[in-house]
């Protein structure tokens, strides 16, 4: 299938032409100019980056190319010819394969079904089905694009959910992919991986277009580069001659400074200590296996670890947010009871705030305005009685707004409207203007752009230098070594090592992350599994926390 | 000029609602006049349309169905001029007429013929749901049974535990159906709209059922073996009547089958399959009632059935 | 339609409904006309008899309670990310509570025996729809399921206690003894002569109370926001420390005492008996009342009114016009609940593309 | 002997209460799991058995009876698609609206044509859906055992009952081995996913919507053409409504919708036979205690056994998709 297109391609495009040629894009969303008098040139056979901050319209723009919106003016040319692109099928049937952001998969479905929905070549599904199968292999095989076509999606890591969507547009034959934040959700193993494909794909003629606010990552993989600001195209660039402090200065138009500054840490008093924590996941299974640290007032301990090897569930159980099976919480040495459905507030209570990692999942009602998630979780402390004092918690939020500088700065704005990294803010600043004892933060730059990271580290810090404890967790293993005074490495529920930030190198650490202890013994244990077993799954469904994010206005 | 307000049931409900029409119509064809008329959809419109027919000088006012019974004790008496008629119930006031039928002694007729025409020794009543009025007509009915035949089995199955009943005609097929399985010959349906389904149920089976408050002989001749005919029409016209030719009367009036304001329906219909002696059997039965010698136990008595 | 600016917004909550409603109306009045009846003396009729005189304004308030009561008892779920439909059992059983607390203490004065049977519905409403929410909280069995069974359960139950306990010997009818005058809650009549004879009673003011408590509740107080965060997201809910059980079960069992207030006005008020079926379908109208009034109070208030308008203007309707029929009411009532509300985006489009034009004309 | 008599009979009734159950259970699957909430189902049974019988009675065809059926469910479904699709509209107010709109029509109708209270004329039994004696049947009927199973169970019921039993393998197939099967459940889980792979999620939920009128539409028919002779008010009494219980129940999946409509049958058939039964110790119960004994049964089964029923995920919310 793939052979023919571009044999077909070569005959009937000028071999010079560039894969994708936009000219004079603009699209409005109401009073939002999102696109404005866009032009584009991307090269045939090569990696192109487009940077820019949280809204600057990247991903609009890629929609448009995709034909999933459609533009107000300008036009789009494939292979030098122009093309009127209304829907996502002509994109696809002109080879354009776009993964999304947010996945648009079918959670409950297969992932061959996922893999053929939409491209399904005959009413009954049979042979279409092991087509797919043998099709997959062959990818599997071209480009390491390994899952099991029989998993679920919703049992799957968030890493192979996005080789599915790569799947799914190479399956339809796509020759031009689009990567919408592809790393954001990745740990660096899997980063790497998809790297590798990506370059695998180059090679291979494709046109790939990725869309990052890692700047590592464009330079480590892109050929070019183009950088959006509010909207606006504001340059195109060979990646090899340009750096990341210029594309950072392109992108926010200011200068970023890329490298955390803070002084040493000065640990006090022990704030937060954990003793020989077990932990089971929602499936009854142990992910944290008897591990105990602690925290100091005025020290910043991060976890690192592959994703999956027990540091969500920990900080999860240490907010109150899971139950712990065994061992102990200690609160400035006194032992924290976390049960049942209050424990989240009991911990709260205690002077533990909680940067949740999933903030759309856990952290935010995006249906609420902004006020309302700017005293999520301290409700109870606004107003007297029943009644709650909205005048307060509009104040609290408007202080937040100016610290914090969210934007818009609108405490009625319903909070989905905000961008990824503006929603993290109001986070951040609901729980660091707590002051609490011990801060617990986890994937505190997920999907942000450098202009806020850069803010967003600075705060931590500033927290530490108030005297606070903090516990880090982070798949950025950069960010845990810039960030962090100790480093705790956890392997599958285990604390297999610690590490000083300050002379602890990167292949050392990648070593401990990956079960490697420092006496040189290898852990023979694996990490998750890659499937969930079948027992699992209907445990799965019996599972009462439901997930919907669903608008309760009827 | 005269006016009905019909009960919950609507004015075609196959059965109680719908005689009281046929009988306004009676007195519209005779007489040529025109009549008010409507139908209730919440409790509250009962006294709103009472006062509204009463304030627009309509008289009689015949509310058919004991439900009735509180507004009209409120309304009639501010309208001492207005003649009101309840039926099935008693209103002491001056102005009302309360006009009572003996369901009891027309089900006890109706349950001699079952009892005579059953071969299986087991016959059938199929009440909408648990309602006194109903159980009435049931009792009845077990009772004229068990004067042919000491031994009979009556089964008694409800459609239903509400007012849904009335109209769940596709379930009082069923409920028949299950009867007719247990070896039940004859059906008596007590269900309004509903009871269609029973009289339907018996004639798919090559079995008897019995109609009730209006002659549903003619819905499946030869298969319905009789109706138990509640004279709603004759009260609701004679109540028409009394008042155009100047004979109001108020006070209570029973009609049993003295007064043939209840009976049993022979016609062409049923004819083929109702025996001479089971004529002479209900004549016979009738007599006694309306002598004395015989006495039909009402239900709503004491709530109880002797039978 | 995302190009265009939004609507203004006097529009949306003012104009949009309005139109709409005109619209149900035409339909409606096409039906009409296919009676061979004229449908603008129809919609005068209708206007007339729910607005134009004190008795028709008694009627259509007490329906409007009626609806409110019912109204709120499925808002307040839907807050909270549940589906009641039990509203017309909750109502139902609430009616035992008010007349056993009526009969036990029958011929108290009425000041002492309304809050009393304000109090027994609320707590016998609230314990039909305790049992649901407890099942959705403890035992996850879903709540849309059990409340439908609950409706029908009551009705097998109420006719039993009805008929077989509460009624009297030596009555016909299907309903309880009757409360004493004295002990009934008054008529809005017996204080304003306005209303004449009309049903409508004191319940309404609880009505209004239950208004502004519930918008109170639900936009101003911790509960509301728990409740609103917990239907929005769950896992959200329990991170912020909302316990989801807890706040089902108290949740429902609180919309059951709105619905048992659906009893108070009946029992209590209009009929002064428990009757077979007194609720007589309102739950069910509840539910296109707290959907058209987009959970929000006022547009709860807002939508029991015109309901309640609709039921008596369509009385009067029968009434004058015996050519319109119950059942054509019901029909226009279903043009009013489809236009208004699950259509009612319909003009929207288009009154954007004119509101946009004139925006446009307006700036060079 | 006469047990097993007795309780084939009591399965054959069960399954013909459970018919329109599972039309109209197998009808809402379909709309559910495209995404569209249907509590509407009641008066599309409603509707359609008014618009099946009228048909029926006036052209004296059971079969024109059953498409003048589905064409009224059409229509519904039509109305519902419309404010639900293209207007975006709450799909639970168009469903009530529906079943509003079906109470009114049918009788106004029903009385404007027939003149009797919106009843339509009783229909003889060539204008009516009759039972079917399946092949052998009366030969095998003395056959011990299972000349009763064939004869009375499985032989002599109408051509709708076989054919609403045999939808629900067709729906398993459909939904779990077609095309058109695999994007109507993910339109019913992700419509975004359709969306961004060309496909249009209006076009498949109005499929959706034609199956599920058909369904309902026969079992509208099978109320009033089939099981009783001839359409009265509000014949449908709520199986709408204990249907979408039952879809519920049944996880919105087809086989088990089976069992829980059969279940649901089967425990209203012994209902009728338990009345007025004397029970060993506690004697005569009071018959609603029997009526009530279904529902109390479903309600513990669902709390004791079946757990938590999971929505296809974008049931209820309307597909908006900026452009
Ligand atoms: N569906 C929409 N409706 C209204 N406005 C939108 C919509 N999508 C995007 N916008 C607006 O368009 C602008 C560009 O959004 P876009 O999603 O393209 O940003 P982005 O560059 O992809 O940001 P991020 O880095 O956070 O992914 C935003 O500021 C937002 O205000
Ligand atoms: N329905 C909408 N109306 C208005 N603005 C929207 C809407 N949907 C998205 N946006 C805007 O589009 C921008 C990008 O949205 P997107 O969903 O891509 O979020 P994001 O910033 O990438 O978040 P994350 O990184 O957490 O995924 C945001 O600025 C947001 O304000
Ligand atoms: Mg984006
Ligand atoms: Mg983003």
């Amino acid at each position: 299938m793939a052979s023919t297109t571009s044999s077909q391609r070569l005959e009937t495009a000028a071999a010079q032409a560039p894969a994708i040629e936009l000219r004079g894009i603009n699209k409005h969303f109401g009073a939002v100019h999102a696109n404005k008098d866009i032009d584009l040139v991307v090269k045939r056979g090569t990696v192109h980056g487009i940077v820019g901050e949280n809204g600057a319209g990247k991903s609009t723009l890629m929609s448009i190319l995709y034909g999933f919106y459609s533009a107000d003016s300008g036009e789009i040319l494939v292979d030098g010819q122009r093309h009127d692109i209304t829907d996502s099928r002509h994109a696809l049937a002109l080879g354009i394969g776009m993964v999304h952001q947010h996945f648009m998969l079918v959670e409950n479905f297969s992932v061959l079904e996922n893999v053929v929905l939409g491209a399904e070549d005959s009413p009954l599904l049979g042979k279409t089905l092991s087509k797919a199968r043998e099709q997959m292999k062959a990818l599997a095989r071209d480009y390491g694009l390994e899952v099991n076509p029989d998993a679920l999606i919703e049992d799957l890591s968030v890493g192979q959910q996005q080789r599915v969507e790569i799947l799914k547009a190479l399956y339809r034959g796509a020759e031009i992919l689009i990567l919408d934040e592809p790393t954001g959700v990745l740990t660096p193993a899997e980063a790497d991986h998809l790297f590798r494909i990506l370059k695998t794909l180059r090679d291979e003629g494709k046109t790939i277009i990725l869309i990052t606010h890692k700047l590592r990552e464009i330079m480590a993989i892109t050929d070019e580069v183009s950088v959006m600001r509010q909207g606006a195209m504001v340059a195109t660039m060979t990646t090899s001659e340009t750096s990341p402090a210029e594309l950072a200065e392109a992108m926010v138009g200011r200068r970023v400074l890329l490298q955390v500054e803070k002084g040493s840490a000065k640990p006090a008093e022990v704030r937060l200590e954990v003793k020989n924590l077990v932990v089971a996941d929602d499936f009854g299974i142990p992910r944290v296996k008897s591990v105990s640290f602690s925290v100091r007032a005025g020290e910043i301990v991060g976890i690192a670890g592959v994703s999956g090897n027990g540091q969500s569930e920990l900080l999860e159980a240490i907010t109150g947010m899971r139950n712990i099976r065994e061992g102990a919480i200690f609160l400035n040495g006194k032992p924290l009871a976390l049960t049942g459905d209050d424990a989240a507030a009991d911990a709260r209570a205690a002077g533990i705030a909680h940067v949740p990692e999933d903030r759309h999942r856990m952290g935010l009602v995006t249906g609420f305005q902004e006020w309302e998630n700017a005293i999520l979780g301290y409700q109870d402390k606004y107003g007297s009685g029943p009644a709650l004092d909205i005048g307060g918690a509009k104040a609290a939020a408007r202080e937040h707004i100016g610290k914090f500088d969210i934007r818009p700065p609108d405490t009625e704005l319903k909070t989905a409207n905000f961008s990824g990294g503006n929603q993290q803010k109001i986070v951040l600043a609901r729980e660091m203007e707590r002051d609490p004892d011990v801060l617990v933060i986890g994937q505190p730059t997920r999907g942000v752009d450098i202009g806020a990271i850069e803010f967003i580290h600075n705060e931590i810090i500033r927290m530490r230098d108030a005297g606070k404890a903090v516990l880090l967790v982070s798949v950025e293993l950069d960010e845990v070594r810039s960030l962090s005074d100790r480093i705790i490495v956890m392997f599958d529920g285990h604390i297999v090592g610690e590490a000083d930030p300050a002379t602890a190198d990167e292949g050392e650490l990648g070593l401990l992350m990956a079960g490697v202890t420092h006496d040189g013994k290898a852990a023979t244990v694996g990490t998750t599994p890659d499937v969930k077993t079948v027992t699992e799954r209907r445990l799965m469904e019996m599972n009462p926390q439901q997930i919907s994010d669903k608008d309760a206005e009827p | 000029d005269p006016a009905i307000i019909y009960d919950g049931g609507g004015k075609f409900d196959a059965s109680f609602n719908e005689a009281a029409y046929n009988g306004a119509e009676m007195y519209k064809k005779e007489t040529g006049a025109g009549y008010g008329e409507l139908e209730i959809s919440s409790d509250a419109q009962r006294e709103q349309f009472l006062r509204q027919f009463a304030e627009r000088g309509y008289s009689p006012i015949i509310t058919p169905g004991y439900n009735f019974v509180t507004a009209l004790e409120s309304v009639a008496p501010e309208f001492p001029d207005t003649h009101f008629v309840i039926l099935d119930a008693v209103v002491d006031l001056p102005n009302v007429r309360s006009v009572l039928f003996k369901e009891h002694e027309g089900s006890y007729l109706a349950g001699i013929m079952a009892a005579m025409k059953s071969e299986s020794g087991k016959i059938g009543v199929v009440p909408a749901f648990n309602l006194d009025l109903l159980e009435a007509f049931a009792c009845g009915y077990k009772q004229g049974a068990k004067s042919v035949n000491g031994d009979i089995e009556v089964l008694e199955t409800y459609i239903g535990s509400g007012f849904d009943a009335f109209n769940d005609k596709p379930k009082a097929v069923e409920v028949a159906k299950s009867q007719l399985d247990q070896g039940v010959d004859v059906v008596y349906q007590v269900a309004g709209g509903a009871g269609a389904g029973v009289l339907q149920a018996a004639a798919d089976a090559g079995k008897f059922s019995i109609g009730v408050d209006s002659n549903q002989n003619h819905l499946y001749p030869g298969s319905v073996l009789t109706s138990m005919v509640k004279r709603v029409d004759v009260a609701t016209y004679n109540a028409m009547m009394d008042e155009k030719n100047g004979n109001w009367s108020g006070g209570t009036i029973v009609l049993g089958l003295a007064e043939d304001g209840v009976g049993v329906a022979f016609d062409e219909n049923n004819a083929s399959i109702v025996t001479d002696d089971m004529k002479a059997a209900v004549e016979k039965a009738r007599q006694d009632i309306i002598s004395g010698a015989v006495e039909v136990h009402d239900y709503r008595t004491d709530q109880s059935c002797p039978a | 339609m995302s190009a265009r600016a939004p609507l203004p917004r006097w529009v949306d909550i003012a104009l949009l409904p309005v139109l709409n409603v005109v619209l149900a109306f035409l339909i409606g009045g096409l039906i009409v006309l296919a009676v061979g009846q004229n449908p603008l003396q129809a919609v005068g009729v209708m206007v007339y008899g729910a607005f134009g005189y004190g008795t028709g304004v008694g009627y259509t308030l007490y329906y409007t309670t009626d609806f409110i009561f019912a109204g709120l008892a499925v808002s307040l779920a839907y807050h909270a990310g549940m589906f009641n439909i039990g509203g017309e059992g909750q109502a139902y059983l609430g009616g035992l509570g008010v007349i056993l607390i009526a009969l036990a203490l029958n011929g108290l004065h009425w000041t002492v025996m309304f809050p009393l049977m304000i109090v027994f519905g609320a707590l016998f409403g609230a314990f039909w729809a305790f049992i649901p929410g407890y099942l959705q909280a403890k035992r996850g069995s879903h709540i849309v399921i059990t409340t439908i069974l609950f409706n029908f359960i009551a009705t097998s139950v109420m006719s039993y206690i009805i008929t077989r306990i509460l009624k009297p010997e030596g009555v016909n009818s299907d309903e309880s003894a009757p409360i004493e005058a004295i002990s009934r809650i008054p008529r809005l009549g017996e204080f304003f002569s306005f209303f004449g004879r009309s049903p409508a009673n004191l319940s309404i003011l609880v009505a209004i109370v239950a208004l502004v408590f519930c918008y109170w509740l639900i936009w101003h107080s911790k509960f509301g926001y728990a409740m609103r965060a917990l239907g929005h997201n769950p896992v959200a809910a329990r991170y912020a420390g909302i316990s989801g059980t807890r706040m089902i079960i108290i949740t429902m069992a609180i919309c059951g005492a709105l619905a048992g207030m659906v009893a108070v006005n009946n029992v209590g008020g209009v009929q002064g008996r428990l009757i077979l079926n007194f609720v007589n379908g309102a739950g069910f109208v509840g539910i296109a009342v707290a959907f058209m009034g987009r959970g929000h109070p006022i547009g709860v208030a807002l939508s029991a009114l015109l309901f309640g308008a609709l039921y008596q203007g369509g009385q009067e309707l029968a009434f004058s016009m015996p050519g319109i029929t119950k059942e054509m009411i019901v029909t226009i009532q279903a043009m009013v609940i489809l236009f208004t509300g699950a259509m009612g985006d319909m003009l929207r489009i288009p009154l954007m593309r004119l509101f946009d034009r004139r925006a446009t004309a307006g700036t060079p | 002997m006469q047990y097993y008599t007795d309780l084939i009979l009591i399965l054959d009734s069960t399954v013909r209460l459970a018919v329109p159950l599972l039309l109209a259970c197998l009808a809402g699957l379909y709309s559910e799991r495209a995404g569209i909430v249907d509590i509407g189902l009641e008066g599309k049974l409603l509707g359609s058995a008014f618009g099946a019988a009228t048909v029926a009675a006036v052209t004296g065809s059971a079969w024109l009876g059953l498409l003048a059926g589905i064409g009224v469910a059409l229509c519904f479904s039509a109305v519902h698609g419309l404010a639900s699709i293209n207007l975006k509209g709450n799909q639970t107010i168009s469903g009530v609206a529906l079943n509003f709109l079906a109470a009114g029509l049918t009788t106004f109708l029903g009385q404007a044509w027939f003149q009797r209270g919106g009843m339509t004329p009783q229909l003889g039994n060539d204008q009516r859906f009759t039972p079917i004696t399946l092949p052998f049947a009366n030969e095998l009927a003395d056959v011990p055992i299972i000349g009763g199973l064939y004869s009375e169970l499985i032989s002599g019921h109408n051509i709708l009952t076989y054919f609403a039993f045999i939808a629900v393998p067709l729906t398993a197939f459909v939904l779990f081995s077609t095309r058109f099967g695999l994007r109507l459940r993910a339109v019913g889980e992700n419509p975004k996913a359709l969306d961004t792979a060309g496909m249009s999620v209006t076009r498949l939920r109005y499929q959706a919507l034609i199956i599920t009128a058909i369904l309902v539409g026969i079992g509208g028919t099978y109320l009033s053409v089939a099981q009783s002779s001839g359409f009265n008010n509000n014949m449908s009494a709520g199986r709408g409504y204990i249907a979408l219980a039952a879809l519920i129940f049944a996880k919105w999946r087809p086989w088990p919708a089976l069992l829980v409509c059969l279940l649901f049958g089967f425990l209203d058939a012994l209902q009728f036979r338990l009345q007025g039964i004397d029970f060993p110790v506690i004697g005569q119960v009071p018959v609603q205690a029997i009526q009530v004994l279904p529902y109390l049964l479903t309600i513990i089964l669902l709390a004791g056994f079946i757990g938590r029923a999971v929505a296809p995920k974008a049931a209820g919310i309307p597909y908006t998709k900026e452009r």
